[in-house]
């Protein structure tokens, strides 16, 4: 018979540990002045700078509130740490970095070509744009041509996913005011777009479609008979999405005069996009630095006054309308011939250096490249747009409520996948 | 290639200019010394003709040799970008002004070049890590912080190296700067 | 020997044969019986004894107990009344969270769950469910006992405002005359158990969650009372039942045309008071992610839950009550129509022989036809059993038309449940469409325009009852 | 534009209330499955001809321009005679333990492995000097470096491939092309002297009878690391039927023992 420990017929008592009863038991630290130092998100080092210094001394009547990075409501896996007083938010203090690949040292350790598919998940919800940045940065650095039919494909594709991109954004920011049902209409709207864009390039999210002096593939008859269907249909659907915020009081009156941007604010802190065009500059890089064939198409770049959230909200339904608008003449204009320029199959660009920079749907797409000559980019550099937005967001939060922070911050449009690289 | 921009430049800063001012495509690139970066960068904000009102990037570079600091700016005076290098600082003790004095922006910029580099821009009020843990004491972005495992850059290898992270012997003495040293041991 | 069986499958039809055969034998001892056949050794003997027990007590207790029970009239109808209600929450909860998930599916342009069930009916079951299986959990650092009274304090204060809600003529808990002040006193009481369980959760988010709910029920008790008053004084009584038969008549007496103000007060801080969209503030997700119930679990999170779909019930059926003539019926209705032979004093007790019999008789019919129609598909027992549900829907629906045409009470809880749900519908249309609303403008909604609005309503009516008369007033 | 509260949010329900009957745009995934776009690439699978043999060459040229480093090779080439790898130890089953003793920091005994163990490259780097680093003249260097090393190494050819620019798979193709390059060291070389003597001596028939102890034939790729080749000329002096053993005649090999010595000495050099 196998031998078992003998059972004890009363359970021994269960003693709390030892330092349950020391002064680190939180519920007696509950009651004394610095209460909450386990449950607060104070930094477990001295405080390293000024700013942190100054933020993480609480005054009287104020919390922290760590919302994130697990948190329903924000994008990704953002951290923000609230300093509140009640309801009201003081102090905020982003923390970043959940997300961080370090994508621009794996693209110094990969050749030309493999750069163009590891900056595609920085801005999973757009990719093309990041591609297009990479793309045209190195095609400065190598003095490539690009032929006029893959820039027109390249202008198609982008301003489609800009629209998918945007309708998404409505979606996001209603449901952060707690709407459920919009978010649903814009994951049908953009479904049609990204299945349309599967068609052309074989990928929904990641596409890997630009190349270095053209596009991966030619248009075919499936994405060419989807965006038909969708073209008819595209306006007016649109307009009716909108319809359930555009008009809608609740929506209209958490929106307005919240988190409020000037023109000088929006310069002083490099924001970029609709954010910035919100705020009265009319800065889009499609105008201000001409690239592909936007010298070609007519189209206007929407600009709104007040700076708040519902201004940057209408600017982008208003980007979609334009990007309509793109597309019809992109289709009317396309030109025939190659979609790829003649190249040697290893790149190895001049020592040099280049800045491409394109118009994503949240702002400034930036890419610094540095060639020494070798089949790698010596250097790497990726401007993200969103990481210029969210370093607003502790500047337009104080003073405004915890209810405000999503109706802001979604407004901003942040993607943390490009914020973090 | 904007020429009216390099006169103008050369007219305002054509002291501080280190060499010749390159034109390429749509950027224009000058070369200051790192002292200069509050001077000129002011000159170019304020300037009636010249406006550079964005700052549309803030990069740190490693060459190998010594370290930069590379601003791109935009304006609507000129079609073209312009890029600002500021070198050289020194691999040891990389030191270069902050820009934030101008663009707010900047601090989340430098904070990441002080990150990925080990810049210390002097007079970023908050000038800690952005994206690496607090306690991460290596700067992943310099040359010589090599990635696990790269076949084609360790010929005959084909073993992923175990992380070589690069811990600063002396990065910065000033505490108010608030760089956390490696431990002494 | 037997062949070894080739596929996995074979095997396991071997083995099923096996089982089959070798059953007789299986029985011989406890430990080669099956598990079923174990159960069956249980509880026929059980069953058995408690049958036999049951004929002894009732042939020696019927009497007593039924003095008993003739004595206490008004205890026996509590006791039956609460279980009633109890077991009315549960069944409500689960159609309302069902017709939630499916309503604002559809809205959504989505189909909702339609995997459990047909249609996906089972579903808030099958989450019942899951919510009863899941680890009761308390977190370090909550005040154990007020977070686990949390969730009951919540949803008993529910419950117990289903007392006084009349579902029909002589249904209903118990017949206040102070009915509404019942109600109130209930509905206000809930917010304790929400405040209760932010404060215990020793959670921010709980905590601020518990403070808005607090703030906010606070603020709409007062525009919702007063918005009621009107009716008080058009109706002279604040016993709900007598309420809902001052509307009888036809739809015109509904209190909904004199009251239109009240009307749009009441249904907007009762979505407030049920914490709903679009004021849902309390456990608003993108901002503090569940508030008071984000560190509940399991079964203490079920309440809550249930809690939730109850008070939106309650407040439709209220609405329904004060404004919409309760279980009257929209126009002059020609019913009940007296069926004599339904009576049961007469040849009821022969109803229900016949009845049965047409059903048996209806099931063999049936199932004589589908099987011979039908083929080799359908087995007799199956045949013959699905002729029996055909024959018994059938049947049912036939009894319950009738009901409906004889019987007022089934007639009442018809029109109400019909009025409510286009209530309870209304709260989940209101869901699917709107965004929340920001805390500050919800407070400032309620005391700068809901409050002022409801004062004057009532002194609008006040003035109307003693100028025209009205018979209230006298 | 004239404002009445309450209009946009009762816009909002009707529009709600007529998606409540509109059809739905659920797809029922298990049941219904989606298309696959036409240029969908997100499938690696490796084609086979019509005679059911895999059309894959392993040319490394997937596998080069894989940005994630997810594909990888192992196994034997198309020739059937290299046990090739690409990457690091550690993304191989078979070569997990081999890793484990690398991390280790212990000698690591896999033969297989030996072609990829960096070896001294001076030799190497003065050859390339020699021929100006230039991939032209990919097949002289390729043929110095067997020269110098007896065989092809591994690390050799990535080092060329660096050095040089030229892709690895070129490098590797060229090896591969040209049956005169080796990537192994032939240690053992059976060879038959076929002249008519010896044929009537029955040279003939040993042939097979080694051939087939060393799973080989006559001027076919070596197997097990043994070679069996044809004599260039019968040695003066030596008797028929004359087999040799890395040049040296093997005196002892007669028809009936063939078989068996040629097993053995399969066996001898596997070990």
């Amino acid at each position: 018979m196998p031998t078992r420990p003998a059972r004890t017929t009363s359970r021994p008592k269960q003693r709390p540990p030892e330092q349950h009863r020391s002064e680190d038991d939180p519920r007696i630290m509950l009651d004394r002045a610095v209460s909450a130092d386990l449950y607060e998100p104070i930094p477990p080092y001295p405080t390293r700078t000024e700013r942190e210094a100054e933020f993480y001394t609480i005054g009287d009547g104020e919390m922290f509130l760590n919302l994130g990075p697990q948190h329903p409501a924000t994008h990704g896996v953002l951290r923000l740490v609230l300093k509140l007083s009640g309801e009201q938010i003081v102090d905020v203090d982003p923390v970043l970095g959940y997300l961080h690949r370090g994508v621009e040292k794996i693209c110094e350790n990969s050749d030309y070509y493999h750069v163009i598919d590891q900056v595609d998940p920085l801005e999973y919800a757009s990719a093309l744009f990041q591609e297009w940045a990479a793309v045209l940065a190195f095609e400065k650095l190598m003095d490539v041509e690009v032929p006029p039919r893959a820039e027109y494909i390249r202008v198609l594709s982008a301003e489609l996913l800009r629209i998918s991109s945007h309708t998404l954004f409505m979606g996001f920011l209603a449901l952060d005011m707690g709407g459920l049902t919009p978010i649903l209409y814009s994951f049908i709207e953009r479904d049609e777009i990204v299945e349309m864009l599967a068609a052309l390039t074989g990928a929904r999210m990641l596409f890997n479609y630009f190349r270095i002096g053209g596009v991966n593939g030619d248009l075919n008859h499936e994405f060419m008979s989807r965006l038909g269907d969708w073209m008819s249909r595209a306006a007016k659907q649109t307009e009716a999405n909108t319809g359930l915020l555009n008009e809608n009081e609740i929506f209209v009156r958490r929106a307005r005069g919240v988190g409020v941007m000037d023109r000088e604010m929006a310069l002083r802190f490099g924001v970029t996009g609709g954010n910035l065009r919100a705020s009265g500059v009319p800065f889009d890089v499609r105008r201000a630095h001409p690239y592909s064939v936007y010298p070609q198409l007519d189209f206007n770049v929407p600009t709104r006054l007040e700076g708040d959230s519902l201004a940057r909200y209408l600017i982008r339904m208003d980007e979609v309308r334009e990007s309509i608008k793109i597309i019809d003449q992109c289709l009317n204009n396309m030109p025939d011939g190659p979609v790829m320029a003649k190249l040697p199959r290893l790149l190895r660009p001049h020592p040099g250096r280049a800045w491409g920079a394109v118009e994503g749907p949240r702002g400034m797409l930036g890419v610094y490249a540095i060639s020494d000559g070798t089949d790698q980019p010596f250097r790497f550099r990726i401007h993200d747009p969103s990481f210029m937005n969210l370093e607003v967001v502790p500047h337009l939060l104080p003073g405004n409520l915890l209810a405000d922070t999503m109706a802001i911050v979604s407004s901003l449009d942040p993607i943390m996948g490009g914020i973090d690289k | 290639m904007d020429r009216t921009l390099k006169r103008r430049l050369e007219a305002r800063l054509g002291a501080q200019i280190q060499g010749p001012i390159r034109q390429r495509h749509d950027q224009t690139e000058i070369r200051i010394q790192p002292g200069d970066v509050p001077d000129v960068l002011r000159t170019l904000h304020d300037s009636v003709d010249l406006r550079f009102e964005l700052l549309a990037d803030l990069a740190g570079v490693d060459t190998g040799n010594e370290m930069q600091v590379v601003y791109h700016l935009w304006s609507e005076t000129s079609p073209d970008w312009l890029r600002i290098i500021a070198e050289p600082l020194s691999r040891e003790d990389p030191r270069c002004p902050s820009a934030t004095f101008l663009w707010t922006g900047a601090e989340w910029l430098e904070r990441e070049a002080y990150d990925m580099f080990g810049i210390v821009f002097e007079g970023n009020r908050d000038l800690r890590r952005i994206f690496m843990p607090p306690d991460y004491t290596s700067f992943p972005l310099r040359k010589d912080f090599l990635l696990p495992d790269d076949a084609a850059r360790s010929p005959g290898e084909g073993v992923r190296n175990v992380e070589r992270p690069f811990a600063p012997a002396v990065v910065a003495d000033d505490p108010a700067a608030g760089v956390r040293r490696a431990p002494a041991s | 020997m037997r062949a070894l069986p080739a596929t996995f499958r074979e095997q396991a039809r071997a083995v099923r044969a096996y089982a089959v055969e070798s059953r007789a034998f299986a029985l011989e001892s406890w430990a080669g019986a099956s598990p079923i056949d174990r159960l069956a050794l249980v509880l026929v003997p059980l069953a058995l004894f408690l049958f036999v027990g049951a004929v002894v007590s009732a042939v020696v207790m019927l009497g007593p107990t039924l003095d008993f029970l003739g004595a206490n009239q008004p205890l026996v109808r509590f006791v039956v009344v609460v279980l009633g209600i109890l077991l009315l929450t549960v069944p409500t909860a689960f159609l309302l969270i069902y017709m939630e998930l499916k309503v604002i599916a559809r809205m959504n342009l989505r189909v909702g769950p339609n995997r459990v069930g047909p249609w996906g009916a089972a579903m808030s079951v099958v989450h019942g469910l899951k919510v009863l299986a899941k680890e009761d959990f308390a977190p370090t650092g909550v005040d154990v006992p007020v977070f686990t009274l949390a969730p009951v304090v919540t949803f008993l204060a529910s419950v117990m405002t289903l007392l006084v809600i009349p579902f029909a003529p002589g249904i209903f808990g118990q017949d206040f005359n102070i009915g509404l002040l019942f109600f109130f006193a209930m509905g206000g009481l809930s917010v304790l158990g929400l405040l209760m369980g932010g404060w215990a959760s020793f959670n921010k988010y709980s905590l601020l969650g518990g403070l808005r709910s607090a703030a906010q029920i606070v603020s709409y008790e007062i525009p919702l009372t007063i918005s009621v008053v009107g009716v008080i004084l058009l109706a002279g009584t604040m016993s709900l039942n007598h309420i809902a038969q001052a509307q009888s008549g036809s739809a015109l007496d509904w209190f909904v045309f004199k009251q239109p103000l009240a009307v749009l007060i009441f249904f907007i801080a009762a979505t407030a008071e049920a914490n709903r969209t679009p004021f849902d503030l309390t456990e608003a997700d993108s901002e503090i992610v569940a508030g008071f119930s984000t560190e509940y679990s399991g079964m203490r999170f079920g309440f809550f839950y249930f809690a939730e779909y109850v008070n939106v019930f309650i407040i439709s059926a209220l609405i329904t009550t004060l404004f919409f003539g309760g279980w009257t019926a929209p126009f002059n209705w020609p019913w009940p129509y007296n069926l004599n032979w339904l009576d049961a004093s007469g040849i009821g007790a022969a109803w229900i022989v016949i009845v049965g019999f047409a059903l048996l008789v209806a099931a063999d019919v049936l199932g004589l036809a589908i099987w011979l129609f039908r083929g080799r598909q359908w087995s007799a027992p199956s045949a013959f059993g699905l002729g029996f549900v055909i024959a018994g829907a059938g049947v049912t629906i036939l009894i319950i038309l009738a009901c409906i045409i004889a019987l007022d009470w089934v007639q009442g809880i018809f029109w109400f449940m019909v009025k409510t749900y286009i209530f309870v519908f209304v709260f989940v249309w209101m869901r699917g469409t709107l965004p929340r609303v920001r805390v500050d403008q919800l407070m400032g909604f309620a005391w700068k325009w809901l409050l002022p609005a409801s004062l004057l309503n009532l002194f609008v009516t006040a003035a109307a009852v003693i100028i025209l008369n009205l018979p209230s007033a006298r | 534009m004239t404002f009445i509260p309450g209009l946009g949010i009762a816009k909002g329900m009707a529009l709600t209330l007529r998606r409540f009957f509109a059809p739905k745009a659920t797809i029922q995934y298990p049941e219904v499955r989606p298309d696959m776009a036409v240029r969908f690439r997100g499938r690696l699978q490796l084609l086979y001809d019509e005679f059911g043999t895999l059309k894959c060459e392993t040319c490394f040229q997937c596998a080069q321009a894989c940005p994630v480093e997810c594909i990888d090779m192992g196994g034997h080439d198309t020739k059937n005679r290299f046990y090739t790898h690409w990457g690091p130890a550690e993304t191989y089953g078979e070569r997990r333990e081999e890793s484990a003793l690398r991390r280790s920091g212990r000698p690591v005994p896999d033969q297989a492995y030996v072609h990829f163990q960096p070896i001294d490259l001076v030799a190497v780097e003065e050859i390339l000097e020699a021929r100006d680093y230039d991939p032209g003249k990919m097949l002289p260097i390729l043929e110095e470096v067997q020269a110098a090393y007896g065989y092809l190494p591994i690390a050799a050819i990535k080092h060329i491939s660096h050095v040089t620019g030229a892709p690895y798979a070129l490098v590797y193709g060229t090896a591969t092309y040209y049956s005169h390059l080796s990537f192994e060291r032939r240690a053992r070389t059976v060879a038959v002297c076929r002249c008519t003597s010896c044929l009537l001596a029955g040279s003939g028939r040993i042939a097979n009878a080694i051939g087939e102890g060393l799973w080989t034939k006559l001027a076919r790729e070596p197997v097990g690391g043994v070679a069996l080749e044809q004599l260039a000329a019968h040695i003066p002096g030596a008797a028929s039927p004359l087999v040799t053993l890395d040049g040296k005649p093997q005196r002892d090999v007669t028809e009936t023992s063939a078989a068996a010595w040629s097993r053995a000495l399969a066996k001898k050099t596997v070990a």
